[in-house]
């Protein structure tokens, strides 16, 4: 019930402090002298050269749809395994359709050869 | 209650006695305050010893003696290290989105406190014991990769983000096998509680490590690359983006991130003693809960010395293999074994608990031997590399300009 | 206890701030984030319905559940139509992609 | 007032704001931040109507999944990061009007309807996720949609790599 969320409402607050707290007493701790060569990007120690905020390839998209569809999956099949004393046969069956159904999506975007790197 | 033998419980009653005539809701919520603070602290101050211990471990195996000068077995060398964190400067950089950069290294942190919100420490010795707990870890997880991607925007640094990219790109991937793995204890157990998870391995052999090995290996082998450690240590590639998504950070915001990164590595092994060696179950556990506890760490630190013995051994794997083996390897066999999990549970429901692992345990080692023989197959029609047999560039020193040079 | 309208109200305001974003907003990108609020607020709405009317019974939930997976598909679908648009005429505003006229 | 309405003040407060902050904020990545908070708090709301499932399910798909998609499609899509130029039309406060005129006429219509001030049934949620799981897969329940659901996730996956993937 909401008890066992309000220790993890406590917790989400406090939680924050622990960081925050090392955080600040390091700004009061640790000297400041900060000047336009410290602040300035770290790269290797060469001049920046350019923008840093450029584009990246659609890689990266595709893994990270890849793990958005199986998360949902995930979160439909967390209550089909819960229930599972609950159900018969066919409903563990159908839920081993709704793996296979996605698995072919997989079997897709392997072919396609979605799933390699560069 | 004994006190001895159950201090937590001992503990909260008096608590609750002393504040018996406090107003309805508060006694509960100062409990829970106290309880917050309390879980809180552990993990962190958990932090210190682990980095002594990560440090002495790495040291052994590397024929070393580690850090030996700072207090007995050089234990203090942490609280030194942390010391000097504190005291260096915390410089931003002037092109940084200062709000977004100074969000990051704390939600870094807090990602992973917040996962020991629910972790059973003894038999009721826990945080809480939500109904949805093992998915509450995911998603409290899942907060990290977020402030990874932060720390590596707000940086406005090409190899911050660069980092920030492989990193979000590792986590994102590896995390599809681990909440796959992740459900087979719970379609054993019937609950996503974590605490009902632990009550379900009451046995030795009913311990989701004789039920799902496979499960438990995937498990374990994905939260190491969650927590982005050797093998799996890309994101930090230091000949090839510096360190990754938090090159800019210093003081104490690095500071943050890295405690974060220890306790991550350290709750991986716990998560792993709990959901499949039983968590802090053992003979005595029940009566007196302090032995569970004994249990619980003795079980986590053992996961953990594994962690650690595949850091210093094993060396960093290229990332189009790393990807490669998540998504071609790795997650259609956690798919093949939830499915293969889920018919024999139904069939063999009610049959005595070892009849049980012993079935699951060999159908799991069919499974990874016929897995295996079709990673081989498919090896097999691969056209081989040639590495023989073509001229190779080979550095010579010029003859000619070099010794005009010397000269 | 909260009584139901503080919800409904509160979804309503969500979603009237989610159809600002899109009505108002050029970028193809942001016009999908505030889809995303706006699909949020009916989220509210069927929970809240669920757990005042009849919270026995699970289909409120498995509603809500629902609402996810479109919500995914949206987005995963969406946002691919962008990065192929943006790749073909280099733009993500949305008034610029107007290749179905004619 | 109660402890309860209070912290639900609060959550709807700061989601409402997060959720202006993300209409307006001319720069993407951190609308999408903004968006992340706005969808935090909804994850509260949800633990405040008791839907424990839903409100965790909540920050797994949409702060673990969805807004990691959004920036990263915010990143692929500019070449120059700093936004430049209004990111709203000429004509915003047409919008403006538009959403407010809707948002009074909902609380106009929601105030006439008897169930508006409706008090929460008891309920305890110790079984929600096993009656939930029971709903989706049996056929009584929703195991059509359930199945469908699945087609769907899996049509998105593929349609998206089918668009998104440029190379042959």
């Amino acid at each position: 019930m909401l008890d066992n969320w309000l220790f993890v409402g406590i917790f989400v607050l406090i939680g924050a402090v622990f960081p925050i707290a090392p955080i600040l007493m390091g700004k009061f701790l640790g000297p400041n002298k900060p000047n336009p060569i410290k602040a300035d990007t770290y790269e290797c120690g060469m001049e920046t050269v350019g923008e840093s905020w450029i584009q990246f390839k659609v890689q990266y998209y595709i893994f990270a749809l890849a793990f958005l569809i199986f998360d949902v999956e995930v979160v439909f099949l967390f209550p089909w395994a819960v229930a599972f004393d609950q159900l018969g046969i066919f409903a563990v069956v159908s839920g081993i359709t709704f793996i296979i159904i996605l698995v072919d999506a997989l079997v897709y975007a392997w072919r396609k050869g979605a799933l390699e790197w560069a | 209650m004994d006190f001895l033998t159950n201090p937590v419980d001992a503990i909260r009653e008096w608590l609750l006695g002393l504040m018996a005539n406090m107003p309805a809701p508060w006694p509960d919520v100062i409990v829970n305050l106290l309880g917050v603070v309390v879980v809180a602290s552990f993990g962190l101050g958990l932090v210190i010893i682990l980095v002594w211990v990560e440090r002495k471990v790495a040291a052994r195996f590397q024929d070393r003696f580690g850090p030996n000068r700072v207090g007995p077995y050089g234990l203090f060398q942490t609280v030194a290290d942390i010391l000097k964190l504190f005291t260096k400067e915390d410089t931003t950089p002037d092109n940084a989105d200062k709000p977004v950069y100074n969000l990051a290294p704390i939600l870094s942190l807090f990602s992973v406190l917040l996962i020991w919100a629910v972790i059973p420490f003894s038999k009721d010795w826990l945080g809480t014991d939500l109904n949805v707990g093992v998915l509450y870890i995911v998603a409290v997880g899942s907060l990290g990769a977020l402030a990874v991607l932060m720390a590596g925007w707000s940086s406005n640094n090409k190899f911050a983000l660069l980092g920030a990219f492989r990193t979000v790109a590792q986590l994102v991937s590896y995390e599809v096998p681990l909440v796959i793995s992740i459900l087979i204890p719970v379609l054993l157990a019937r609950s996503m509680g974590v605490h009902a998870i632990v009550d379900a391995q009451d046995t030795f052999f009913g311990m989701f490590f004789f039920m799902a090995p496979i499960a438990a290996v995937i498990f374990f082998i994905s939260s190491i690359a969650e927590v982005g450690r050797t093998p799996f240590d890309l994101l930090e590639a230091e000949s090839e983006i510096v360190a990754g998504f938090h090159i800019e950070y210093s003081g104490a915001k690095f500071a943050m991130i890295f405690a974060g990164e220890f306790l991550h590595a350290f709750t991986i092994a716990v998560l792993t003693a709990t959901l499949f060696f039983g968590g802090w179950r053992g003979p005595g556990a029940e009566a007196y809960p302090i032995l569970g506890w004994v249990y619980f760490m003795a079980k986590s630190l053992g996961v953990y010395l594994i962690v650690s013995w595949i850091r210093s051994t094993l060396p960093r794997i290229r990332i189009d293999h790393m990807l490669s083996f998540n998504w071609k390897y790795l997650t259609p066999l956690a798919l093949a074994t939830l499915i293969v999990t889920a018919l024999l549970t139904k069939i063999l429901e009610g049959q005595a608990v070892w009849y049980q692992s012993l079935v699951m345990f060999l159908s799991n080692v069919v499974l990874f031997l016929i897995a295996n023989e079709i990673v081989k197959w498919r090896e097999s029609k691969k056209p081989g590399r040639q590495v023989v047999g073509q001229p190779r560039p080979v550095a010579r020193p010029p003859a000619e300009p070099a010794a005009e040079a010397e000269a | 206890m909260i009584p139901l309208s503080w919800f409904l109200i509160f979804s309503a305001a969500l979603f009237s701030i989610g159809l600002y974003g899109v009505l108002a907003r050029k970028n193809a990108v942001a016009i999908l984030m505030s889809m995303e609020l706006m699909l949020n607020a009916i989220n509210i709405n069927i929970v809240a319905f669920w757990r005042y009317t009849n919270p026995s019974d699970s289909a409120g939930q498995v509603f809500a559940v629902m609402v996810f997976a479109v919500t995914a598909a949206e987005v995963a679908v969406g946002l691919a139509l962008v990065i192929s648009l943006y790749r073909r005429r280099r733009t993500v505003v949305a008034e610029d992609i107007n290749m179905l006229k004619w | 007032m109660d402890p309860i309405q209070i912290i639900f003040i609060v959550v709807a407060l700061v989601v409402l704001a997060a959720a202006v902050m993300v209409v307006t904020t001319p720069n993407l990545v951190r609308a999408a931040l903004w968006l992340v908070l706005a969808l935090f708090g909804t994850a509260g709301a949800y633990v405040l109507l008791n839907a424990g499932f839903i409100a965790v399910a909540q920050v797994v798909i949409y702060i673990g999944a969805i807004s990691i998609l959004m920036i990263f499609a915010v990143m692929l899509t500019r070449r120059v990061m700093t936004d430049s130029g209004p990111q709203t039309h000429q004509t915003w406060w047409l919008p403006a009007l538009l959403s407010a005129a809707l948002f009074a006429g909902l609380v106009w219509m929601l105030s006439g309807w008897s169930g508006f001030e409706a008090s929460m049934p008891a309920y305890s949620d110790a079984n929600q996720v096993v009656e939930l799981g029971v709903a989706l897969v049996s056929p009584e329940g929703f195991l059509i949609p359930f199945e469908v659901a699945s087609v769907l996730l899996s049509a998105a996956l593929i349609g998206a790599i089918y668009v998104a993937w440029d190379r042959d």
